[in-house]
């Protein structure tokens, strides 16, 4: 923690609370049926999003999942032109052809949501094996959920990418459920275990807790851009709304989730962390609270007004030749 | 008769058969939901509620929430079929096929051929297809003619609550390996439904509009639009029939033919991409066998040759409309 | 000019592209052989050789035998196209598509459109169709219409080894998800090949044969066939038009619907299942664009609605032959 | 070893001694240019089929691979039609539908060899949940490659065993390749990790060793009957022939064939041991040789007389109705 200077923390408090402040408002837009499309929220996990995303440059790929606004925002990509994309209006930054469920911007590194569980995965070994292949130094990194490591396509990657050596970090979020089940149920044995069978190299960090993610991922991209091979880090975290706007979490046992949005917060935590130690002071913290507010709701104001897109748009970008 | 939709038929056909036959499970993602939770059993009930409450009548043993392996899980069911089962398995949108093709395509479907005639795969797979609900590009398709291409497969597309209940209780009572498709935008469609149960043979296509000038064969949601243009078309003094195959494989090919010999033109109505699709199928049959009938081009109404995209507009532009259809109406009429 | 067999061009394209292109590189199952073997590097080059002698000038990292996860492997070469190398990924039998299908249809080949344009996905996959080689259900598909059937993919079916070199020069340096799909009992079909690269651009069919009677659109080792059935017919006094499309996304539609205009009459050939097939899409395109030219039924010959059988008599009777393909020509010359 | 009375010992031998003059016999056979289609041949990997069908029952399931006679052998299918199978003639086990790569009887519990790999898991799991739903006392057993330790598939089996507790056990046949490729190259880590991972009970056993094959099987079948939920078995072994015939193994070291023909042949260090202690004679063991020579030279002689299916059948089977 204390290695961090205090831009540092700062530029990861802003990244913060701008996921958290994003979701938050969708969940208050969405109910009034001007969004066309259904949104999964990420609030709860921004420290994972942003402790792993904190420690890419440029040059590295992000691979995300469908709960993919908080891995888009901490890797680069407009806000704006998120929430257009998500309004389903000109200027989203994938011409409002993706939606929530779809956003990508290759010119950041981020490869994208992805509708398909388990999608990513195999992305993320191509991305790594651009890297190495060309030797640009650059790792992926690939978000995946608990309910992800259930598919083939999770542990096919895992292989390829130990097979090949490649310079590919995989970071399950462990948020305790797939849709309504918990992954308690549906996750056999040990997931850190199969990595570790899989020949990946493998990390826990508590995804509530910032600083923790961060160093984790820290050491976990070090190594594999060092040229160690895959790694693997497992992060348990919650999420703080429903699958999708309109789930009503009633597989939650009483308490839980007020149990949970009160004792882990990774933004509470983290402004409890760097107030108690005097690195960053509220009016620091308040003044990034401002500007984010304010983003948001530019962000929300220009996507209610942005133009739809023109219908000649529908066969549009198919094909590049056809 | 008591009104239904088709989510509420879904739900009493599933039980009702659970009831009549104790090898019959149902197997699929969250169709319970919260199965080893805290909280509480029977929190989802599938995403469209169609298995909820069976979980309460039929205990965890029948009705299996499953983890997120659509190959593993659809294979299960195929090997359980194989060996006694009856199962029901839930693929929870038609568009993740690409990742359990194989245990349907190759395994399912194949087995009783491959094995001789010595095996028996009475498995039914329910999934959702179709455009509508802003889901974009991996949650919006149409895929069906992928799985009417396959030899070994039964593929049925019900459109009513009627037809939906007769169908389903058939594809769970036959022996050959069945996939049903919904409409997501079609839950709440209503009509009369008996209470007891009947079946409804597949290959029998049932027709939904009467007249004489133009056979529109349409399938799916499908149904509803031509319906729907075919009303607006008579009061223009244009009659069609409208041909609902009901099963696209079986394909009640009899009665496409003989409407198209009695009407002369023919309009094929498809919310799937236009290549390779059951519009060009239904299409070939009619230029191959009943061609002489044929007094205009066949037209055929289907998506653009394009993902579904996101924006309202464009999908809605991405969707047959029934102002579509009946503007291909009016061409086979003016052309012939 | 040099005389070369399909398997010998596509390993010369591969090699001249990777020379031509340091962002090229292949990958598949076994396509080296022996990859970290005690025994001998390039033991296989592919089960039929097409890769063979790659690992000597191109070496490992850029000719990657993968473990047996095609799901893996073909979305990591999606991956890396998506990230700047032009990858060649084998599938090596089309039938294995049921296991890795959604990396190929909701991935490759939409990224693009969901991204807005913004992405760009240069992928050739390259695999084996076709029966006859005594292989039984799983190895010996020719699923080409599912792709066909997708937006975004890009389908190519060489016939000859002069086909095979511009047309996979062209799918390996095409910007779009492309997939080249090769015959099994092809790779010997020799041909006068230049040594010096060109492309043929997709969407232009070739036209094999030429006869003013009947059209015979053919798809794959068909249009052998078909040329096999047009010499016959020509003694007999039926001159056939035979059209290979050479790709069947884009499908060149000019030239089917003029050599249809042409002759009036159209045969479809086609070794696939015949629902929802590349077959009926040929048909129906016909039927709705070049109708007035039509003089009779269109005819279709494909294989029957049954998986592949093993028993070579069974299988041969499963294959369309050039008599099957000469029978429906004098049917549609009978017909009118 | 010495649990097993002479009967369970000629038995075990008759069956290892049948899979491996069927084999050799069909390596000799094919070049002839009578059977059709090609074969994956199963020799030297005899004790592995014998040893685990050997705990199974008439109730008891059997998912095979592509290299499936030895599996199919040793479930009870009948050698004749097998073999008629594999030359395309009426009277073949699935009527000349299948052939070598398809070879089933359902009636047997034997649910078919597969040309998919990976194709076998899930079914294995279904077969399994059969059992368990129905209560018929039953286990499913799926044989598995190396290679196919690789597919999705595989892994999505073992997690679903692990979570529904399915009455399965996985056993992964590690003849070291999967064609040409080495699984020392191709499967990263450990598979036994791995299926730890996945929460499976796992054991190992020498494949060229009958005695600590049947042993492991018999307890992982035991454990797995008893309701402790699915097993896994590590097994390594090898495979004397090709991939496929036709294969020269080109990517073998220098003299690694005849050293493992030499001293891993699980039927002469299954006969030497049992002469050795005295269990069974080279009478007795000689009098089974004839036998399986005369079954095998009679199956051979009846596939090459048998017709060929009507081309009827061409049509038949694929539906039960339509
Ligand atoms: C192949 C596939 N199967 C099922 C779904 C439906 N689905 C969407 S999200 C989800 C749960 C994913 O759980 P997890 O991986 O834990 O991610 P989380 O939602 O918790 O972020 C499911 C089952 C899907 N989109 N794709
Ligand atoms: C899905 C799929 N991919 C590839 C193949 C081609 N193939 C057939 S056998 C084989 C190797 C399998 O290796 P392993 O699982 O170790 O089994 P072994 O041959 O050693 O018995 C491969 C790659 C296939 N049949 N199916
Ligand atoms: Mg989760
Ligand atoms: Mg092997």
């Amino acid at each position: 923690m204390l290695q961090l200077n205090r831009d540092t923390l700062i530029e990861a408090y802003r990244q913060m609370r701008t996921i958290r402040v994003f979701e938050d408002r969708l969940h208050l837009e969405r109910p009034r049926g001007i969004i066309p499309g259904g949104v999964h929220l990420y609030a709860g996990q921004e420290a994972v999003a942003v402790g792993f995303c904190m420690n890419l440059g440029e040059g590295d790929y992000v691979a995300s999942t469908h709960r993919g606004h908080g891995h888009s925002i901490a890797k680069g990509c407009d806000v704006k032109a998120m929430m257009k994309e998500i309004y389903g209006r000109q200027g989203g930054l994938c011409n409002a052809k993706g939606g929530s469920m779809h956003i990508a911007d290759i010119s950041k590194g981020m490869l994208g949501a992805n509708g398909i569980v388990g999608g990513g995965p195999p992305l993320v070994c191509g991305a790594a094996l651009t890297a190495k292949t060309l030797k640009t130094g650059g790792v992926a990194l690939g978000f995946i959920g608990d309910g992800a490591s259930s598919q083939g396509t999770t542990n096919e990657s895992f292989n390829l990418a130990a097979v090949l050596k490649l310079p590919a970090v995989f970071v399950l979020e462990d948020n305790g459920f797939g849709e309504g089940t918990p992954s308690s149920y549906a996750v056999a044995g040990n997931v850190v275990t199969r990595a570790e069978g899989f020949g990946l190299r493998t990390y826990e960090a508590d995804g509530a807790d910032f600083f923790a993610v961060y160093e984790t991922a820290a050491e976990a991209v070090r190594t594999t851009r060092a040229g160690e091979g895959p790694a693997f880090v497992y992060v348990r975290c919650d999420r703080f709304y429903g699958h999708f706007e309109g789930d009503a979490q009633t597989y939650r046992g009483p308490g839980e989730l007020d149990d949970v949005r009160q004792n882990r917060d990774p933004l509470s935590l983290f402004r409890a962390r760097v107030t108690e130690a005097a690195l960053l002071g509220d009016d620091r913290l308040g003044a990034v609270d401002r500007e984010v507010a304010t983003l948001i709701d530019e962000a929300v104001e220009e996507a209610t007004n942005a133009p739809k897109p023109p219908l000649s748009d529908l066969t549009k970008d198919v094909y590049i030749s056809y | 008769m008591p009104r239904k939709t088709i989510r509420q038929v879904i739900t009493e056909t599933l039980a009702a058969e659970m009831r009549r036959d104790p090898t019959v499970i149902v197997m699929g993602e969250d169709i319970v939901g919260g199965t080893g939770s805290k909280g509480q059993l029977d929190a989802w009930g599938g995403p469209f509620g169609t298995t909820k409450g069976l979980i309460a009548e039929f205990g965890p043993e029948r009705v299996i929430d499953t983890p997120i392996s659509e190959a593993g899980f659809i294979g299960a069911a195929t090997g359980a079929a194989l060996t006694g089962l009856r199962p029901v398995a839930e693929l929870m949108f038609s568009d993740f096929f690409g990742v359990c093709f194989d245990q349907i395509y190759n395994q399912a479907a194949k087995l009783r051929y491959m094995f001789g005639g010595r095996a028996v795969t009475p498995l039914t797979i329910r999934t959702r297809y179709g455009a509508g609900t802003r889901s974009a590009s991996q949650h919006s398709q149409s895929p069906y003619s992928v799985f009417t291409h396959v030899p070994g497969l039964k593929v049925v597309i019900p459109t009513s609550a009627y037809d939906m209940k007769g169908l389903l209780t058939q594809a769970i009572r036959d022996d050959d390996p069945v996939v049903v498709f919904e409409h997501k935008k079609m839950y709440d469609v209503e009509d009369d439904v008996p209470d007891d149960s009947y079946t409804i043979p597949f290959g029998e296509a049932n027709i939904t509009h009467e007249g004489d000038d133009v056979t529109i064969v349409a399938i799916g949601r499908m149904v509803l639009f031509a319906n729907e243009a075919a009303a607006k078309l008579e009061r223009e003094g244009i009659g069609c029939t409208v041909v609902d195959p009901r099963t696209t494989s079986p394909l009640d090919e009899d009665t496409i033919i003989e409407c198209v010999e009695d009407t002369g033109r023919l309009v094929v109505v498809d919310e799937a991409n236009p290549r390779c699709s059951v519009a060009t199928d239904i299409a070939a049959l009619v230029a191959s066998k009943a061609f002489r009938a044929l007094k205009a081009p066949i037209e055929l109404v289907t998506a653009p040759h394009t993902p579904v995209p996101y924006a309202p507009d464009l999908e809605d532009a991405y969707i047959p409309s029934p102002e579509k259809i009946a503007a291909a109406v009016r061409r086979v009429m003016e052309d012939g």
